[in-house]
């Protein structure tokens, strides 16, 4: 173990913290009323997001789904944009119109989190086309859940991306439920028994541990970059929320409830982190500076204007240019 | 029966469908175990068993696929598709297999199933949670669309469209589920095609159908204060739609205004106005008017949603426009 | 060898020869002008129809695709009013309207060719959930292309019948084509691995060879009976003629093209018959009844009367019962 | 150049774009190597190569989804659905993404992509296979759909609907691929959104788009024989559509037919009637008449699909009806 890995392991650290704090926080400013619509929160999963996107760089393009926070935030949405949007306003990345379920920011190459289960698989497969006609050596990933395994896009993804030997990264996020169903009830094949099917590669990791997600994605995406070709990632998780905030969560049984925290990727690298000498100190410090960082962007979001009206309908169709 | 929400109007009738029929299934997302996203299917597992009422999985294709498949097959069976906007991804199964069935096999069989659907905003749920398609349906031969306003008609028009022998697409508007409305027992059985003076009135005659039928109601109170009668037609189903009860409205009050929350560009709405611009000609003192969303997604944040609806002052709004 | 067997196969040989010649009738009339629009012969895949359906009842369902007209001359499609179809004929069994990529005869259990690829495998999955629910021991089976294992409902297809146990046959025929472009830039995985990814029990015939393939479905077919359930079956078979009829196949090789008739079930089933003594006067008499009673429909499909349009609008919806 | 088919004007505005913009890319299903079903890609692949012309397994959401996200990406791709009727398989990607990416994403994006399809009937390919849908997308915001009547006007507007910066969906009459037409190098760029007065006239504006414009030209003949004079307004583009030259031409002649291929009910000429009937009705002297397909499935036999159809004659009779 050398520094440089408790550096890495502590920067992993706090990028996951920030995912938490932001997504705790918007929990609070949701049930005060100041988040419209409904939210899905990835809290358990932040170890995939954080862990996939160490491996990619601004020009990788990912296409995320409708529990996206995550993925978001770790492609460098910016923080006050991130909150504005969610929280409906002006200033937010998408002016509002999008909310939730429909952050996306082009400048980090974040396609869009997604309303509709299974629809980002095609459209990474198509931003993985672009990477490859334009020879750019980008990657795209897909994020997508257990549950958009029952999609038929998915399997025509697969086989696409195999045909064509595209640069794309299938990361499934496995947190055994789909809204309120197991996916025992949902889906009988196992995720590597496709990508064998399908001729990808293929690796599960334990994705409530950072380094494991961190380490396999960086292997992974190296591999693409110098040999091309699409590749799958299933991540085993835990949903630690409920379906969306509010959901009480009573189809689980309380021993599986119960037994959530044990899984927590952030409590688990901070047990990592104090194994490798990390100073408290530093952990302290960290978690200040993600509370501050996140109730500033909590404050802007607040701040926001609501959008008006008058501008909607000049964003439907791309303005003309004048000559 | 008295007061009921709508949601649960809806819950009786499938209750009912499965009790009365053994040849009756219900399946889709979530809809047995945990009783549906909104709560509407709660209990029928428990009643009618996993062969009769079943969870799927994420696959909409299939699964109005497979209604259409076993509505050939002796069943009547009620898919739900969470959200109308999930209905992009099963249009094969409704707009190939389901509506032209009964057709292209000449008259060989009929295809006795039921999509549940909601539609529509009012809850923030953003672009792909909000959209209001029936135009598409109402728009392909062989597809019934029914879309109720209040919970006897849901009760009742529900009951109507899983005793149908053809495909019907069934449209709840979401921001209703939770609405409650006068159920009666004893009320005569609908038919699916017969509209419904909600309201009537001398002066105006508003065509609408779902949701918008209340806000249409409002508007109508509002203006009685100020001496204007509006006429309220409820559609009730808009494939086949009541185009006699329309007429013969129009020739009462010369005066015609189609309100909707879809948008309103190629929109049901231009339908009824289209109709009435040819066969009811003679009768129009005004402009057609049409009250609907504006040619734009359904934007997400507070402050634009309810921009976004049509809402009774628009209505009101164009009924100065078509009095002047 | 018993005389059974020999009794079989004759009579498997009858019924691929009915298919077989009524095809190249309908190519003959085709050619004539007297069939519209445009027809996919199945020639050269017969054994497959035949060998199938040799295993179902009339209560057993199937779903064809847009190369029906062998699944439904074995289903047992009254041959006139299947020439009268294909031309579009009053009396024909959808009265014209359908044609060739629509016959379909709900009294013998067959819910119809399609015009959409892959359309017919969730309407079997359909038609096998019926079969469940009403536990009437029937099953369905769906008829579909190599060029239909990249539509996605394949996919949430096999997911749903092996997640509920429904008893449905998937029937693959793989002639290694999908309209002019081979299966290899097609598709990558053999269905044998998906479903064995799905937990499917998979077999695979040579679709050329009508014991193999009616022993197998035979066998499946009383499985299925016995212990419910799904199957996949691929079939591995040659298309002889174009695409669709006038397509002058362009696109494949010479030496491919030559060697078709090496594989003919139809010429394969003769050699074996004659192996098993089968007398000459036998084989002669079946061509016989097979070309009288193929060019008599074709003479009823001729003298049929074209569909007058008044009735038409009458069948779009089931027309209510006086009560 | 002089006159070239249809479906080779395509072909040379497909060949030309991928000439000038390497950002161009094309796909579909056999439409490399085989050179399309109709053969209107034909050469391509030879000249640009596999990594911009590829055939695609048959999967018509990803195709659809897949050019989207490299829309989203950088590219323009131009895909194929080798028939309209198929199009019910890739409605997500077109409904809910292409459509909405711009607007949703508060102005970030553009959706460069355009989807080629044909629809129409004329050659006995039956219901699932002649089916005119484009009112489906005129009924969403965000897309665009653009409808050519000839060669001169698919190559120009090919060429536009490629450069054009949102997704826009061009229907090809599969009927006109082998018709020729006039097509000049030196012709001005077309416009989206710019209808063109096909034949100017004085006595009846029929407003028309794709194939049916021949129709209306050849019974404006006919009907010129007896002195009635139609005037012809080819849409070129639904959605946008010009509503102002309409209006104007109304504003001239005092009547309106909208002829199309597709149903007539809650079709294209739905809006186009309702729109007239309002913004319109001072200078209505007569019923507003649809003329189009009856509501049914395109039938298949010889006898049907011509009577299905609507032709010269049924535009002959609606004039008739509308100078009565
Ligand atoms: C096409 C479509 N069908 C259904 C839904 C409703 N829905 C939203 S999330 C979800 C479950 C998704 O489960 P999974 O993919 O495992 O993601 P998770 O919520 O577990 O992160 C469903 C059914 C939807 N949004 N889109
Ligand atoms: C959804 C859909 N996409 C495309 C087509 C056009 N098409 C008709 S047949 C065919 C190839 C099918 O190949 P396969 O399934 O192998 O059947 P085969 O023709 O070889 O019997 C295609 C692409 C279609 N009819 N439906
Ligand atoms: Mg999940
Ligand atoms: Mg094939």
């Amino acid at each position: 173990m050398t520094s440089n890995s408790r550096e890495r392991l502590l920067g992993l650290f706090e990028r996951m913290l920030l995912v938490r704090e932001c997504e705790l926080k918007l929990a609070e400013l949701f049930s005060d009323g100041e988040v419209p619509g409904f939210i899905h929160l990835s809290v358990g999963q932040e170890a995939v997001a954080i862990g996939v996107m160490d491996a990619l760089n601004d020009s990788d393009t990912i296409a995320s789904n409708h529990r996206g926070h995550g993925h978001a935030i770790a492609k460098g949405v910016d923080l006050d944009s991130f909150f504005l949007e969610v929280m409906g306003k002006e200033e937010g990345i998408c002016g509002g119109r999008g909310g939730s379920m429909h952050v996306a920011d082009m400048s980090v190459g974040m396609l869009g989190a997604n309303g509709i289960v299974g629809a980002g698989i095609p459209l990474a497969v198509g931003s993985a086309l672009a990477h490859q006609v334009q020879q750019n050596n980008n990657i795209a990933v897909a994020f997508f859940g257990d549950g958009a395994l029952a999609e038929g896009v998915l399997h025509e993804s697969f086989n696409i991306a195999s045909l064509w030997k595209l640069p794309i990264l299938f990361v499934c996020e496995n947190n055994g439920w789909s809204e309120f169903s197991p996916t025992s009830l949902q889906f009988v094949a196992e995720v590597r028994d496709l990508g064998k099917a399908f001729k990808i590669p293929f690796r599960q990791v334990d994705g409530n541990n950072i380094t494991a997600v961190a380490d396999a994605s960086d292997e992974i995406v190296s591999d693409m970059r110098k040999n091309g070709g699409p590749r799958v990632l299933e991540c085993m998780t835990k949903r630690v929320h409920g379906h969306y905030e509010g959901d009480q969560q009573k189809y689980r049984d309380a021993d599986e409830l119960a037994s959530l925290g044990d899984y927590d990727p952030i409590m688990l690298c901070e047990g990592e982190l104090r194994k490798m000498k990390a100073a408290d100190k530093d952990i302290t410090a960290i978690r200040n500076r993600i509370e501050n960082r996140v109730s500033a962007a909590a404050d802007v979001g607040r701040a926001g204007t609501l959008p008006s009206f008058d501008r909607l309908l000049s964003d439907v169709y791309t303005p003309v240019q004048e000559a | 029966m008295g007061e009921v929400r709508f949601g649960q109007a809806i819950n009786l009738a499938l209750d009912e469908s499965l009790k009365n029929d053994p040849s009756v299934v219900v399946f889709g997302e979530d809809i047995a175990r945990p009783g549906g996203p909104f709560g509407v299917t709660r209990g029928l597992l428990e009643k009618y068993g996993e062969l009769r009422v079943r969870d799927t999985p994420i696959s909409e294709a299939t699964i109005v696929s497979a209604a259409v498949g076993a509505a050939m097959s002796g069943l009547k069976p009620v898919v739900e598709i969470m959200f109308m906007d999930f209905i992009t991804i099963a249009m094969d199964g409704l707009v190939n297999q389901a509506a032209k069935a009964r057709f292209m096999f000449g008259g060989q069989c009929s295809v006795p199933m039921v999509l549940r659907t909601p539609h529509g905003g009012g809850v923030n749920a953003g672009p792909q949670h909000s959209q209001c398609l029936e135009a598409w349906f109402a728009h392909v031969p062989g597809l019934k669309v029914v879309i109720p306003s209040n919970s006897g008609d849901a009760y009742g028009l529900l009951k109507a469209a899983i005793a149908d022998p053809d495909p019907v697409i069934f449209v709840e508007n979401k921001a209703l589920y939770a609405v409650k409305g006068q159920m009666d027992d004893d009320a005569p059985a609908l038919e699916i095609g017969k509209a419904h003076i909600a309201r009537p009135g001398a002066d105006v005659t508003v065509v609408s159908y779902g949701a918008a039928v209340n806000t249409a109601l409002r508007a109508a109170d509002t203006l009685a204060q100020s001496g204007i009668e509006l006429e309220v037609i409820d559609l009730r189903s808009i494939q086949p739609w009541d185009e006699a009860t329309v007429l013969a409205s129009l020739s009462r009050t010369h005066r015609l205004i189609v309100l909707h929350e879809a948008v309103t560009a190629f929109g049901v709405g231009a339908e009824i106005a289209a109709r009435m611009a040819d066969v009811g000609f003679d009768e129009l003192d005004a402009p057609i008017v049409r009250v609907g969303a504006p040619f734009m997604p359904v934007p997400f944040a507070a402050s634009l949603e309810p921009q976004y609806l049509p809402d009774a002052d628009d209505l009101i709004a164009a009924v100065h426009k078509v009095l002047a």
